[in-house]
């Protein structure tokens, strides 16, 4: 039971985590319509600032300029590169962000090199024991920000006037427009939120027991996809179901190794993907996701 | 105007054509440098990478990839050996000259890096990632060049020219699990933990893992991870709740360090062993209590950091040519390789041949080479490797490397009895 | 080179595009050919290094076309390209190669002719493609890119665990191309022609040409004929094509099918030119690769797929080989910007920059030369990023 | 009444001074609020939609811009109310200016600022939020979602639309055609704006709610918002109208008091004389002549063309 109870606890944590990062994917589709693969990049970004700040600043000031940095940056990058495309094909978008990835995350790869750097959290390797599991504090922590972040995050959608902007514009940009929402705004916004919820992820990522920030960190976003795509990209509500059950089955799969031998071990790694797949064949726009309407 | 627009195209290629076919001409001279060019200074053989002048060595490294820490480590050292060897009065009087190729852990840069070696190079004193050392040792076979590679498991063994410079994975972890046994008071019966990475390294370490688990009566409880994977709390579940008394793990210092800081977060504090490929400095600002605590690194080289006259001259050495760069056991390991390298080179010269073939027959014909550092290597054999005996280290703070040697070379009994997989 | 001036008899001459088109194709098949004749000579003057870089050009150019079928022409994005490759690659060994062992294990094969099992290979990936179908027929746009990218990891997954098939993570030794006793390897039979040695990266340089010339072709006549017009139509507007009684469901698995057959060959080539092929070289990195070949050459252009494989594959070549003479790339292992991190902004630097200067890729930049401005380009090719914005221009 | 000549597609050149055609400045009221004047519109480089429209919106009651399909009205409203971009179009000649402002080139949110808001044709409301949302959406652009005076648009539009009370909290996708429609005009004057542009409020509307609607855009005018109606349902339009404008491939080809216009034989034979158009059972505006010979529409003319733009 013990152990049930950590697999559980620690496969919340991870899924919180992959929520910060899912929301942050749905945002943007829900603003721009693409799938954002800079994520990582941006996500890399945010740890590489907070941990060559934290010695100077404290961890919280780190955090703070983290958040804002990686926040102007997606800013930047919907400034620079994906405004001013305005319509074209899916996929263009797509592999732009692509393009703009390996270029973030060359540069910071080269100056991350072989280190492995530490945000400067301030939980360690304490840990607390909850229904009778010991759980690290960073992962209680993850919850807990992640379960205060994601609700600031939901009632800004619901009733802020960007969310709202954001919402009827996903509903219907040419009419949202004529109310007089400002797209341009609105997208910027939405861009910088996802950067910022990738900046508090990367803190949960490398915070004990993971390793610090290494030049792999940003990988863990492509994991975020199918949290995202599982729970309907449009769906911020879904990305959030979605998460949690790519966290658990993740850490699920990993825990009950042994009892799924026959899957030829190691299958925590796509456990995520296989899960998602099952549910597209269902359900092709995910558990949430609006159904695209066509048009001639 | 299109016909004739058409018309000049097709007339400037063919210009650029003829032009190319002048330039270019000298094809098979390129292919093949100096066939059995015979003996200018007496009666020496040369071959393939070797001039009047100058030996030419070959290394293809990885400098921007997954192993690049590994890589830049042992390029440096490499270049610090071969620059003592040429202040030395290098080889046959000639200058030892490193080509370094980086192919960033792709196969397909390898692959074309690796043809601008091969039929240039005397020789390959280092190949960074098993995977790519599988990837080209047909070729490197085919063409019999000696190759080094920094990767050590025993897949390898079986090739004349990949000479597999120490212990291999499985031999090491057998080593280290007998240590572990008798030093942390591990019984028959008591479970141990295999935490390994689903990749060559990974498996070749849980052969021997098994086999030693099998010998001493233990039984193993293994948990297969990604080499990519960075949360190991599931992980440490299984094994905690499958109550180990000890885990060994082999992965790289990403799994490693996770691995020590979540078992410590767990209140599960076992003893771990790990590889020396397995641990890097820097997880010491990570992790160092926990690892100072309960580490074990299984090595087939000592601590850089152990007083013994090879290892202070290196270590001063090094950081008078990098003083910004870490100290760490990849500077070991890229100096020793690249000694083994010039000391196959001054065999085949006293043996008059520096060919390819001649250098690769003369590194064969050692049987006891002592570099200094404790362990004899016996090159003979190419299905064995060159020793069976392995260091045990343990976390030290206050030395660079931050390992210490805790046991000097040792061979537990399962090694030799442990049969090596057979090689293809 | 001064441009002519109309001479009073051009006046005369029939108006019809009759000649005048034939003489422009004409003079494609004078450069086709020409092009061809010069591939054909290369062996003679590349030294290994280019000959093995033009054989990892020339399989990058069929897998690219083969994407470029699929997602350029027919709108569906595809992460997986990769996992195809593999197919491809491991089907061709398995077919071909013998039954024993390979480090640790035991791997099986049919022992089937070289020949015989390229075209079982090419087969094989188009039936993993086709069998994919469930998946591309149900799903859309991101939804079938994110679903492909799977793909990638759970097929990674299944090749390191498929020891007696894959050879596990060694993979597995290619058996060398062979017809009728000609091996296209070192030796068996040892070949000079002019002077020059004819091993096997100058032999399978013949049989990749050939195989490329095929390809080109046939995407060709694919795409200028009904089929063609039938996935563009389903690429603009699904249900436009449906009324227009396109089978949308059938050509939608037909272009993952023919993608993968391309993807399954170029895979093949790859492994015959590395003579051992590892689980973990088709990554989702190389799936990238292959997305960023057909956006830089163009999105469902032949040549441009062609064009854009030749810069992916050769760029980081370039660097890797004249770092030494660049001017702000320090060599390997150096501080500062090494060749490869080089090569990197290049080639994310290029993917950025096509796309926001030249959204049609180097074909549409070539087009646009040809032709300048005298045909506008009408965004009738470009696609709304929102499904949900009205398509029509004006009520 | 004047009629356009066909004009060649401008290319890129700036729109030429003058009037191209038959809109006659003498039509123009003084302190006319909005005024376009030889707009010139094209999507893409080739697709010419409008040459040289000039109409005028004075500061209140109802205008209505006629034509069929593909004659530029969207068109017309799009370079208005700043979304042409959105359609690949783009103004390549004329101006448009409110009470002297500027509003040529600026964005859909500048037009809202300045008190333009645009119902679009097939209502567009947001069917995934609720009528509640939909109305606070109206709020968007204008800054104030809380203020005194938003609190007021509501009372309007509810009183306006009792309907939209009832059904607050439902979502706005289940609401019928007639209510949606409702929706999305109480939508735009949740804005308060002082010009409310219609797009074909009547499409697809059963022939009483034709009637309701009609109803409430006079109470809208009357109340002192000015209206510029685009409408297919000239039967409607003219009823509704005091000055009417009929578009003709992208050209203003009649104008006048909307009265006189429905009396003219063209309108009658091209826009009133369609027994199929929806409109026609519906309002019984006075001044609409009912009965046309059908015979007069049985031979299409080339003009009327459905037009590709």
């Amino acid at each position: 039971m013990t152990k049930l109870s950590e697999i559980v606890l620690n496969g919340l944590a991870l899924g919180s985590v992959y929520a910060l990062i899912a929301l942050g994917f749905v945002v943007i589709f829900k603003a721009s319509g693409v799938m954002n693969f800079a994520h990582a990049s941006l996500l890399l970004l945010g740890g590489y600032v907070i941990a060559q700040l934290h010695d100077e600043l404290g961890f919280a000031g780190a955090l703070l300029v983290g958040v804002v940095v990686t926040a102007a940056g997606a800013g930047l990058i919907e400034m620079l590169f994906i405004r001013g495309l305005g319509k074209v094909e899916l996929h263009v978008l797509t592999i732009l962000t692509i393009g703009i990835d390996i270029l973030l995350t060359t540069e910071l790869v080269r100056r991350i090199g072989s280190d492995k750097l530490s945000l400067g959290d301030p939980w360690g390797a304490k840990s607390v024991e909850v229904f009778g599991a010991n759980v690290a504090q960073a992962r209680i922590a993850a919850i807990v920000v992640a379960v205060v972040l994601i609700t600031l995050f939901f009632m800004a959608f619901r009733y802020t006037a960007w969310g709202l902007s954001m919402r009827a514009a996903s509903e219907d940009r040419e009419a949202a427009a004529l109310m007089g929402v400002r797209m341009k705004r609105v997208q910027l916004v939405a861009w910088c939120v996802a950067g910022a919820l990738a900046a508090v992820a990367a803190v949960f990522l490398t915070a004990s027991p993971t390793p610090g920030l290494d030049r792999t960190t940003g990988f863990v976003a492509l994991k975020a996809f199918p949290a995202a795509v599982l729970g309907g990209m449009d769906s911020a509500l879904g990305a959030l179901i979605g998460a949690m059950m790519i966290g658990l089955t993740e850490a699920l799969a990993a825990g009950y190794q042994s009892d799924l031998d026959a899957l030829g071990g190691g299958a925590s790694g796509i456990a995520p993907y296989v899960v998602m797949i099952l549910i597209l064949l269902w359900r092709p726009t995910g558990l949430l996701g609006s159904k695209e309407l066509s048009r001639v | 105007m299109k016909p004739r627009k058409g018309t000049r195209a097709a007339a400037a290629v063919i210009a650029i054509l003829a032009l190319s076919a002048t330039a270019c001409s000298t094809k098979e001279k390129d292919k093949d440098p100096a066939p059995n060019g015979s003996g200018n200074a007496g009666q020496l053989k040369t071959g393939a990478g070797v001039s009047d002048t100058e030996i030419k060595v070959g290394e293809l490294s990885d400098l921007s990839g997954p192993f690049a820490p590994l890589g830049k480590s042992v390029t440096n050292a490499e270049a610090l050996y071969y620059e003592q060897l040429n202040a030395a009065g290098g080889v046959c009087n000639r200058q030892v000259k490193v080509e370094v190729k980086d192919h960033g852990y792709d196969p397909q840069k390898a692959g074309t890096a690796y043809t601008e070696l091969s039929g240039k190079v005397v020789g390959i004193s280092q190949l960074v990632g098993s995977a790519i050392v599988t990837q080209l040792k047909d070729q490197i076979e085919k063409d019999g060049i000696l190759t080094l590679p920094q990767a050590w498991p025993s897949t390898l063994l079986g090739k004349k020219v990949i000479q597999v410079t120490a212990t291999t994975y499985d031999v090491e972890i057998i080593n280290g699990i007998s240590y572990l046994a008798k030093n942390v008071g591990l019984v028959s019966g008591d479970k141990v933990g295999h935490i390994f990475s689903d990749d060559e390294f990974g498996a070749n370490s849980n052969a021997g893992a098994k086999y030693a688990a099998q010998q001493a009566g233990f039984s193993l409880v293994e948990q297969k991870i990604k080499p990519t994977d960075a949360d190991m709390t599931a992980a440490i579940s299984a094994m905690k709740s499958a109550g180990v008394k000890a885990i060994i793990v082999s992965a790289s210092p990403r799994q490693v360090g996770p691995i020590m800081g979540g078992t410590e977060t767990a209140g599960f504090k076992v003893p771990v062993l790990a590889h020396s490929v397995g641990f890097h400095p820097q997880l010491l600002a990570l992790v160092g209590a926990p690892m100072e605590a309960r580490l074990y690194v299984a090595s087939p080289v000592p601590s850089i950091n152990t007083d013994m006259p090879l290892l202070t001259k290196l270590v001063a050495d090094y950081k008078a040519k990098y003083p910004d760069q870490p100290i760490d056991q990849g500077v070991l390991s890229g100096y020793t390789t690249a000694a083994m390298f010039g000391e196959a080179l001054k065999a085949a010269c006293k043996a008059g041949d520096l060919t390819p073939a001649g250098v690769m027959a003369a590194h064969r014909a050692q049987t006891s080479l002592d570099l200094g550092y404790g362990a004899k290597l016996d090159f003979s054999s190419p299905d064995k490797p060159p020793t069976y005996q392995t260091y045990i280290l343990r976390v030290d703070k206050t030395v660079p490397s931050g390992l210490k040697t805790v046991e000097q070379a040792f061979e537990s009994p399962g090694a030799r009895t442990y049969t090596l997989p057979k090689p293809s | 080179m001064s441009e002519p001036e109309p001479k009073p008899g051009a006046a005369l001459r029939p108006a019809a595009p009759g000649p005048a088109k034939s003489s422009v194709l004409n003079l494609r098949v004078a450069a086709a050919v020409i092009a061809v004749v010069v591939m054909a000579l290369m062996p003679y003057y590349l030294t290994d290094f280019w000959l093995l870089t033009g054989l990892f050009a020339m399989a990058a150019a069929l897998g690219a076309i083969g994407l470029n079928i699929l997602s350029g022409t027919t709108g569906q994005l595809s992460l997986g390209h990769a996992f195809f490759l593999a197919v491809g690659a491991y089907g061709y060994m398995y077919f071909s190669g013998d039954s024993g062992r390979s480090g640790t294990h035991d791997i099986s094969g049919l022992g089937l002719p070289p020949f015989i099992a390229l075209i079982l290979a090419v087969l094989l990936a188009g039936a993993v493609g086709g069998l994919f179908s469930p998946i591309s027929g149900r799903l859309r746009g991101m939804y079938l890119g994110i679903a492909t990218l799977a793909l990638v990891f759970i097929g990674e997954h299944v090749m390191i665990n498929a020891h007696s098939v894959t050879g596990g993570y060694n993979g597995r030794a290619a058996e060398p191309m062979e017809f009728f006793g000609f091996t296209l390897a070192d030796e068996d039979p040892y070949l000079e022609v002019a002077g020059v040695e004819f091993a096997k990266y100058e032999r399978l340089w013949y049989l990749a040409l050939a195989l490329l010339v095929i390809g080109i072709i046939v995407a060709r006549n694919l795409l200028r004929g009904r089929p063609g017009r039938a996935l563009g139509a389903v690429r603009d507007s699904e249900i436009a094509a449906a009324v227009m009684g396109v089978p949308v469901a059938r050509f939608r698995s037909m272009a993952f099918v023919v993608s993968s057959m391309y993807a399954g060959l170029a895979g093949v080539i790859l492994a015959l030119v590395f003579g051992r092929m590892i689980p973990e070289y088709f990554g989702l990195a190389l799936s990238i690769d292959y997305l960023a070949m057909i956006v830089i050459g163009g999105l469902g252009s032949v040549g441009g797929a062609v064009a854009g494989a030749v810069f992916v594959t050769v760029l980081p070549q370039l660097f890797a080989h004249y770092a030494a003479s660049l001017p702000l790339v320090v060599e390997s292992g150096g501080d500062g910007v090494g060749p490869t991190e080089a090569a990197r902004y290049l080639y994310g630097a290029a993917i950025v920059l096509v796309l926001l200067f030249s959204p049609g890729g180097l074909a549409g930049l070539v087009r646009r030369v040809r032709t300048p401005r005298t045909t506008p380009r009408t965004p009738a090719r470009s696609r709304s990023a929102h499904s949900k914005e009205p398509q029509g221009a004006a009520s | 009444m004047a009629r356009a000549e066909h004009q060649p597609p401008q290319g890129n050149e700036p729109a030429p001074a003058e009037h191209p055609g038959g809109a006659h400045p003498r039509l123009r009221q003084a302190g006319g609020a909005l005024v376009v004047d030889g707009l010139h519109v094209a999507y893409g480089r080739s697709v010419q939609a409008l040459r040289g429209v000039s109409i005028t919106v004075p500061p209140s009651g109802i205008v209505t811009v006629l034509g069929s399909n593909g004659a530029g009205k969207s068109t017309l409203l799009r370079a208005i109310s700043g979304t042409l971009f959105l359609h690949h179009g783009a103004v390549e000649g004329g101006t448009i200016t409110y009470n002297g402002q500027n509003l040529r080139g600026r964005d859909a949110a500048a037009a809202v600022r300045a008190g333009i808001v645009q119902v679009p044709e097939g209502r567009r409301v947001f069917a995934g939020l609720s009528v509640a949302e939909n109305l606070q959406a109206g709020l968007l652009g204008t800054g104030d979602r809380r203020s005194a005076r938003a609190k007021q648009a509501r009372e309007r539009v509810l009183e306006l639309f009792p309907v939209l009370a009832e059904r607050e909290t439902q979502h706005a996708g289940l609401l019928s055609g007639g209510e949606q429609q409702m929706l999305a005009i109480g939508r735009a004057l949740m804005a308060g704006p002082k010009l409310l542009l219609l797009d074909e409020p009547s499409l697809g509307l059963a022939p009483m709610m034709v009637g309701r609607i009609a109803q409430v855009i006079r109470e809208i005018a009357e109340q002192g918002t000015a209206v510029l109606l685009v409408e297919q349902n000239a039967a409607v339009a003219l009823g509704l109208a005091e000055t009417a404008y009929v578009l003709d491939v992208g050209e203003v080809r009649l104008t006048g008091p909307a009265a006189e216009l429905a009396r003219t034989d063209e309108v009658r034979r091209l826009y009133l004389g369609d027994h199929d158009e929806s409109g026609h059972a519906g309002t019984p505006a006075e001044g609409t002549p009912h009965e046309t010979p059908a015979a007069a529409t049985s031979a299409p003319r080339a003009t009327l063309r459905r037009w590709r733009g």
